[in-house]
């Protein structure tokens, strides 16, 4: 059932004639070696991309906030500035590197280390296209939210480690809070996962189609309320926006990475961006159709049958559209993101609290029984279906 | 009608219900308890108007029985079987008689919600009545003496509780033990005879009994563990001596009298309709092992001396009360006497009939007496001798004296006439075919007379001439027509009228009313025929209670009772001797009480000072009070007291338990030497240094480390699989 | 031919080794690059320019330990809850849709039920509302 | 090749390690931490012999929930810990020997 | 093959942060070192086939218990005094020499009976192994299990965690007035 990119491309005879040139090569059955050679490559261009569009952000962030607030933002480096983020790179590096010093050294590396290894981990998971993904695994949501919560220790212990009290109030404020809104994330992902029944990002994605109708955002209305509920949650876990409380600079001298300078803080910073990409990414997953492209054109069953393309360049272009399709609506959603982040004013912390809690957590417990009763009454059809497909039998039964 | 469980047991379980909420209710919602009781003995009533219109209407056959019955106790072992059924027997007495009881438990219930309106304890009066009346209804219903005795002592109790009802009035709380007391002796000699029938029959359930006879268990031959009396004369005699205790016949009438200490409902109730006549109910049940014990002419004897001794007591008596007291002994000593000449249908008759123009009595006594309010020591006048001219004050209560006092008197037309003539009609029948009965026939016929003459006498002191106290007699206010207080006096009074149960209006058949069955309860009413109940024709509780029909076949009144043509004749024209002679009787006596009371031509000074020694005698009921008291306590039963009291103190308890005690002395010296020479210095101070020497150890071990403890945990759990696992 | 097997973790793996070698490598051109002259000064906590004063781990109010234990408590519930959502649609398809459901309802319930006690007893009302006991 | 005493073994050391800590350790958190190890070990062992040896999923079922209760009792036992502490000012085990606060 | 590398990888991954775990002085170090150990958990439950566990091990455990033990170190007072309240030398909080060695002598007892009683499982099923493990998902197996046949389980062990929610709720309140 779970598929992988290296499933993916042995299904093309160029890639088998590959394997067994290379096994001849070596005299043992070399399949093990190559698969694993396609993982890292998978691996190294994904990571890669990540960090990319991790840089991206941050300059896309600089230029939409210009742009929001009628300013042109960073246009000095490269064309329009596209390359500020690397000028911002080649700074963090050459920055000296100053570890506080009643801190605890161990912890102090440690930190950025667990952020980072919690967003990366989910790259494996994420769903860009049907066959980009790295391994679907069949508890992949699951997965996602249990690595997911690596962060918060990282931040945790980024104020821990860095022995102010400053540091110290925001990283315990940051934990708290990533793990608060876990609750409402977790239970929003749990009545998708309901509905779609299985846990894996390949069923979650499939159970919905190409168009808008069939997403899961309109599935019903419970799924509707949980969609916002997750991306409220989600914010407020990638300490973003209403929520960046933590590191906001006005309440806590910029919380937790107070102490931290140079790559260290970079590291923080790329591991906060990429995370605002997983997330969307997740939500567009199982929200909003993930890779679908409609008209199915997504399997490459289109070009191959009807245009008579060679089977690889079919399901290629297939896969491309995939791509396409998902990256959209991720960077809708990033661009959403940003654009939230100068609009609305920053949360107490009570209010970040009572909200989670008195508010994001009934209700996504009241959507879950929602979606539950919805599987259970209607068979887990969608609103669609059952308001026009049901009238369209009646007409037709009707003549 | 199906005899189901609900239909017939209700009916006694209905006031018993009403007895067991009220008891919890009663202190707080007096009036809702009220209210209960009346509904629940009324209900009884309606179920047992079912049953009557079923037997009598339905059925009406002389043989019809009704006997269902549950397994209550089975012990039985092997070898000795111990097995006691409980029941229900309905045949057409229990259905009259469940009909009179209802309907004058009814009727006094409504009376007593006027008459015991303003009382203290207003409500625990209720309680004791629905209890009363449940047990009552039991022991009419059961099917076995066993049920029957329950009952018995139930009704015992409540008599006891309800003459001591006033329990701050002096002579209340001694009348109430005395006449417990006094039915207790005739209730062991009853259980003695119950012991006795089980003895030989096995079960005590009447059919069981009645088919026992038939089968000549009871042959006048078979003698009881050699005491040399006939076992049936034996269970007969005990059985006997039960009834002469509750219906207070020749030797033990004296608690009766005593018993009007209790509010007027409750001795009409108690003491004059149900309780005294469960005793005549009981050995008309009984009346075949009478038979066969040849017991019927000593009982027909201690039921003329019983009518007799009581009619010449009532003559001298001033107390209102008093005299119906005296007056209720007379008339059960003539059922009795009914029972004793073999007039079995006609004592049954008197009993239903007595009880209720005597219950009418009571009542209409009780409303006198309520409204006489003496206002000087705040309570209410029973003395006739302050009463007089009272019919212009109180016409109702009146009118349904007069009613009562002409039937009991046994004047023509009225109930009274109608059964007493019959029972003195097959006196006089019994007289002739037996010299010994002479006695008891004379005694019946001169106790008629008395009765006549002392009821009315108690009329003309009570309604008639002019008012002795002038100042009682403003203070009472004048009756009016209420629903609680003289109607039920009314209602029954309308069935003091004999045409109810003779079907025709002189009592003697002249004048026939109802046209078919017009002798009613003369044919239904039969002294039961034990042979057909040999084949024990019962059916259990559980069974479908539909009783088929056709088996009682209808039986038609027979003019001359199975007798041949002549000697139904003879029987005929005695009866009609009987009558002439009663009813002469019963005018003479009115008449004499008229000149003597009426017209005060007669000074009764003149006559009492005449016979005086007889007049004083009289006066203090023949003295059997002080003879009981000196003679019988003080004489025979404290001297007994005495002397077991004196075996018991000298012999058992010097030699057994102070014997003992010296046997217990000497082991205690030889237990002490040893415990402190061996005890005290080895294991006492021994075991004291050991626990020392522990604590020391024990102590560190508790140390409250937690870790330590889980090091130990381990330790030994380890050891201890180790020590498994090697094996 | 792909040998499924357990190669679906060989991505997890391999990604972890990325973020252990940046965040190494990273440092390693960094100490190579970057001027290394610590002083005292610099090396303390920042203070907004004061000298930092007492230690940082101060008694901090429970109500962190409250949320990260209701938190923990509805970690578990969604751990437990997950297989029973994944496998909902196909009980619901077989028919057994009612059990199920009422099952899962009473699951929430209860847990929901602790969350009201919580939010009763003002557990999840972040500022010290200390309720002034009534002064009779 | 992978063979259930080499699970078996790997458990075992977990269980020591668990026992060691919580005994030499005097902070009650840490021997708190003991106990999940332990904990974990015990879960391992279900799964490793449900693996090998009778091949159902019920192993799976104990140490799903194993963890479950490991989570609540971790959940109450810090409660405790924190509790103690504002009444002891000392989280060391050696102070936690009476019965009463 | 693969599958061989993985169970090195988290079988030495667990024992060798198991190992750091016993080791450490500094108890949020050994927090840390515990993470470790777990994430090797979860790798050998990979291994064994059981993927859900896994990432249950990981919500669960790394993502929770972590976090909570971190919670209660901080709000425990980093800081250890020395002195007990009277006075006497309290023992470090993190273990002294002395209080090794007589974990090392218990544990010692204890591994040598642990040992002998498993020699024979050992022994009995070495040459039991499992080819490869086949990659079906546990994740329906479970779910339904948990609603056929362990559906008591299921809602008791919600019941049990609503109790300890409220029991710890209770204990760890602040005193309010």
């Amino acid at each position: 059932m779970n598929s992988t990119i290296v499933s993916y491309l042995s299904q093309f005879e160029g890639y088998q004639k590959f394997v067994s040139m290379a096994s001849s090569f070596l005299g043992s059955n070399a399949s093990g070696y190559i698969t694993f050679l396609v993982f890292f490559l998978g691996a190294f261009v994904i990571v890669n991309v990540m960090a990319l569009i991790g840089g991206l952000g941050t300059y896309a962030e600089r230029k939409i906030s210009a742009d929001l607030q009628m300013r042109q933002g960073p246009n000095r480096v490269g064309p329009y500035g596209i390359l500020q983020f690397l000028a911002d790179g080649v700074k963090m590096i050459m920055k000296e590197d100053i570890i506080p010093s009643a801190s605890d050294k161990f912890m102090f590396t440690l930190a950025p280390l667990l952020a980072l290894l919690g967003v990366l981990a989910t790259f494996a998971v994420i769903p860009f296209s049907s066959g980009l993904m790295l391994s679907d695994l069949n508890v992949g949501v699951f997965y996602l939210i249990g690595v997911s919560s690596l962060v918060g220790v990282g931040v945790f212990l980024a104020g821990y480690s860095s022995n102010s009290k400053w540091s110290m109030l925001g990283g315990m404020r940051g934990a708290s809070q990533i793990i608060s809104y876990e609750v409402p994330v977790t239970l929003s992902i749990l009545s998708i996962v309901l509905l779609a029944g299985g846990m894996s990002f390949g069923t979650l994605v499939n159970a919905q189609s190409g168009f808008p109708h069939e997403w899961f955002i309109l599935h019903n209305p419970f799924t509707f309320i949980g969609f916002f509920v997750y991306f409220i949650g989600a914010l407020a876990e990638t300490n973003r926006a209403p929520f960046d409380l933590p590191e906001a600079e006005s309440e806590l001298v910029s919380g937790y990475h107070t102490e931290y300078t140079g790559m260290r803080f970079a590291f923080f910073a790329l591991a906060e961006y990429m995370e605002v990409f997983v997330v969307c990414g997740v939500a567009a997953a199982l929200f909003l159709g993930g890779y679908k492209v409609p008209f199915d054109l997504g399997d490459g069953a289109f070009f191959t049958h009807t245009l008579h393309l060679p089977e690889f360049i079919g399901k290629n272009i297939g896969q491309v559209l995939e791509l396409g399709s998902f990256f959209t609506k991720t960077l809708v959603l990033y661009y959403i993101v940003i654009w939230i982040r100068w609009t609305l004013p920053r949360l107490r912390v009570d209010q970040l609290m009572t909200l989670c809690w008195k508010y994001l957590t009934p209700i996504a417990l009241f959507n879950l029984v929602g979606c539950a009763f919805w599987m259970y009454y209607f068979e887990g059809k969608s609103l669609y279906v059952l308001l026009f497909k049901s009238a369209a039998h009646a007409a037709g039964a009707g003549h | 009608m199906d005899y189901s469980f609900s239909n017939v047991a209700l009916i006694a379980l209905l006031p018993f219900f009403a007895f067991v909420i009220n008891a919890f209710i009663v202190k707080k919602f007096t009036k809702l308890a009220v209210t209960i009781s009346c509904l629940a003995i009324f209900s009884s009533f309606l179920l047992a108007c079912r049953i009557f219109k079923d037997v009598v209407f339905d059925v009406y056959s002389s043989e019809f029985y009704v006997h269902k019955y549950f397994n209550w106790i089975d012990i039985s072992s092997a070898t000795i079987p111990f097995k006691i059924n409980m029941g229900i027997y309905i045949d057409n007495m229990t259905a009259i008689m469940l009909l009179m009881v209802t309907g004058v438990a009814t009727l006094i219930h409504v009376f007593s919600t006027y008459y015991m309106h303003d009382d203290a304890r207003f409500g625990r009066f209720f309680v004791y009545m629905s209890l009363f009346t449940s047990a009552m209804l039991g022991l009419v219903l059961s099917d076995n003496l066993l049920s029957v005795f329950i009952f018995w002592e139930l009704m015992g109790f409540c008599s006891y509780s309800l003459i001591g009802f006033y329990y701050e009035k002096e002579g209340a709380g001694n009348a109430s033990m005395k006449a417990f007391m006094t039915t207790r002796v005739g209730d062991v000699f009853f259980l003695v005879g119950i012991l006795a029938i089980w003895n030989i029959v096995g079960s005590v359930s009447f059919v069981d009994i009645y088919a026992a006879l038939s089968q000549g268990k009871f042959a006048h031959d078979i003698m009881i563990f050699g005491l040399g009396i006939p076992v049936a004369t034996f269970a007969a005699f005990s059985i006997f001596m039960g009834t002469i205790g509750k219906s207070a016949q020749f030797p033990l009438q004296v608690w009766l009298p005593d018993a009007m200490f209790g509010p007027t409902p409750c001795s009409a109730l108690i003491h004059a309709a149900t309780m005294v006549a469960a005793g005549v109910y009981l050995s008309l049940r009984m009346f075949p092992l009478m038979e066969a014990g040849h017991l019927l002419t000593f009982i027909a004897y201690i039921g003329a001396i019983t009518a007799f001794g009581a009619a010449t007591i009532a003559l001298v008596q001033t107390d209102i009360k008093a005299v119906l007291a005296y007056s209720t002994i007379s008339q059960l000593g003539y059922m009795v006497l009914g029972v004793g000449v073999g007039a079995y249908n006609a004592s049954f008759m008197h009993l239903i009939t007595h009880a209720v123009f005597k219950a009418c009595l009571f009542l209409a006594a009780g409303s006198v007496i309520h409204s006489l309010h003496d206002h000087h020591t705040h309570e209410h006048v029973q003395e006739m001798p302050r009463m007089g001219g009272l019919r212009k004050k109180l016409p109702f209560t009146f009118i349904a004296m007069m009613c009562c006092t002409l039937a009991i008197s046994g004047i023509p037309f009225f109930s009274g006439f109608v059964s007493k003539d019959r029972i003195l009609g097959d006196a006089l029948l019994a007289a002739l075919h037996h010299k010994v009965m002479w006695v008891p026939a004379v005694l019946g016929f001169a106790a008629a007379f008395l009765t006549a003459f002392y009821m009315f006498r108690m009329m003309f002191l009570t309604f008639f001439g002019e008012p002795r106290d002038k100042e009682l007699y403003e203070h009472m206010h004048e009756e009016h027509l209420q629903l609680n207080s003289n109607v039920p006096l009314l209602i029954l009074s309308i069935f003091t009228l004999g045409v109810f149960y003779s079907g025709s209006l002189t009592g003697q058949g002249f004048i026939k009313v109802f046209k078919g069955n017009y002798e009613w309860f003369g044919t239904l009413v039969e002294k039961p025929h034990v042979a057909n109940f040999q084949d024990h024709k019962r059916q259990l509780w559980t069974m479908d209670s539909s009783v088929d029909r056709e088996e009682f076949k209808h039986s038609r009144y027979d003019e001359k009772h199975g007798k041949t043509e002549e000697e139904a004749h003879h029987v005929h024209q005695v009866h009609l001797i009987g009558a002439l002679m009663s009813i002469v009787i019963a005018f003479s006596g009115v008449f004499l009480s008229f000149l003597m009371y009426g017209k005060k031509s007669l000074n009764p000074a003149f006559w009492t000072g005449l016979f005086s020694g007889w007049y004083r005698g009289l006066l203090n009921k023949y003295y059997f009070d002080t003879f009981y008291i000196k003679v019988v306590i003080q004489k025979m039963l404290l001297p007994l007291n005495n002397f077991l009291a004196f075996i018991d103190m000298g012999i058992y308890d010097r030699y057994a338990i102070d014997g003992w005690e010296n046997v217990n002395r000497w082991f205690y010296t030889v237990a002490k030497w040893f415990d402190n020479l061996v005890v005290d210095t080895v294991a006492v101070d021994g075991t004291g240094a050991s626990v020392r020497l522990f604590n020391v150890v024990l102590r560190t071990l508790q140390s409250g480390k937690i870790q330590f403890y889980f090091i130990m945990i381990i330790l030994v759990l380890s050891s201890y699989i180790w020590a498994i696992g090697s094996n | 031919m792909a040998s499924h097997g357990l190669d679906v973790y060989m991505p997890i793996i391999i990604l972890m080794a990325f973020a252990v070698i940046m965040i190494v490598g990273a440092l390693l051109v960094g100490r190579i690059l970057r001027p290394h002259n610590p002083n005292a000064l610099k090396e303390s906590a920042y203070e907004c320019g004061e000298e930092p004063i007492g230690i940082a781990w101060s008694n901090f109010n429970v109500r962190f330990y409250v949320v990260s234990l209701i938190f923990i408590i509805f970690d578990v519930e969604g751990a437990l809850m997950f297989p029973v959502a994944a496998v909902f649609k196909k009980f619901a398809s077989i028919g057994l849709g009612a059990p199920v459901f009422a099952s899962f309802v009473l699951f929430i319930l209860i847990l929901f039920s602790g969350v009201i006690y919580c939010w009763k007893k003002g557990d999840f009302d972040w500022v010290k509302s200390y309720r002034i006991p009534s002064s009779k | 090749m992978i063979s259930l005493p080499s699970y078996l073994f790997i458990s075992f050391l977990l269980f020591v390690a668990g026992m060691f800590v919580m005994i030499a350790r005097k902070n009650i958190v840490a021997i708190l931490l003991g106990i999940e190890l332990i904990l974990n070990s015990a879960a391992l062992n279900f799964v490793a012999y449900t693996k090998f040896v009778n091949n159902n999923l019920d192993g799976h079922i104990m140490s799903l929930f194993i963890i479950v209760i490991a989570a609540a009792e971790a959940a109450v036992g810090l409660a405790i810990v924190i509790r103690f502490y504002q009444l002891r000012e000392s989280v060391h085990i050696d102070d936690a020997t009476q019965l009463q606060s | 093959m693969f599958e061989q590398i993985l169970f090195l990888l988290s079988a030495t991954a667990t024992i060798g942060f198991t190992v750091a775990v016993v080791g450490t002085n500094n108890l949020m170090h050994a927090c840390m070192y515990l993470l470790g150990t777990l994430f090797g958990v979860a790798g050998l439950y990979a291994t064994i086939g059981a993927d859900f566990l896994a990432a249950t091990q990981i919500v669960v455990y790394a993502g929770g218990v972590v976090i909570l033990m971190l919670f209660a170190i901080m709000l425990t007072g980093g800081a250890e005094d020395k002195k007990n309240r009277f006075g006497i030398e309290k023992i470090p909080s993190m273990g002294s020499t002395k209080t090794y060695i007589v974990a090392g002598a218990s544990v010692l007892i204890i591994a040598m009976i642990v040992l002998k009683m498993t020699a024979n499982i050992h022994t009995a099923n070495k040459d039991l192994a499992v080819a490869s493990t086949g990659n079906e998902s546990t994740v329906f197996n479970i779910g339904s299990l948990l609603l056929t046949d362990h559906i008591l389980a299921f809602e008791i062990s919600s019941i049990l965690l609503l109790g300890a929610l409220v029991g710890a709720a209770i204990i760890a309140r602040p005193k309010r007035n």
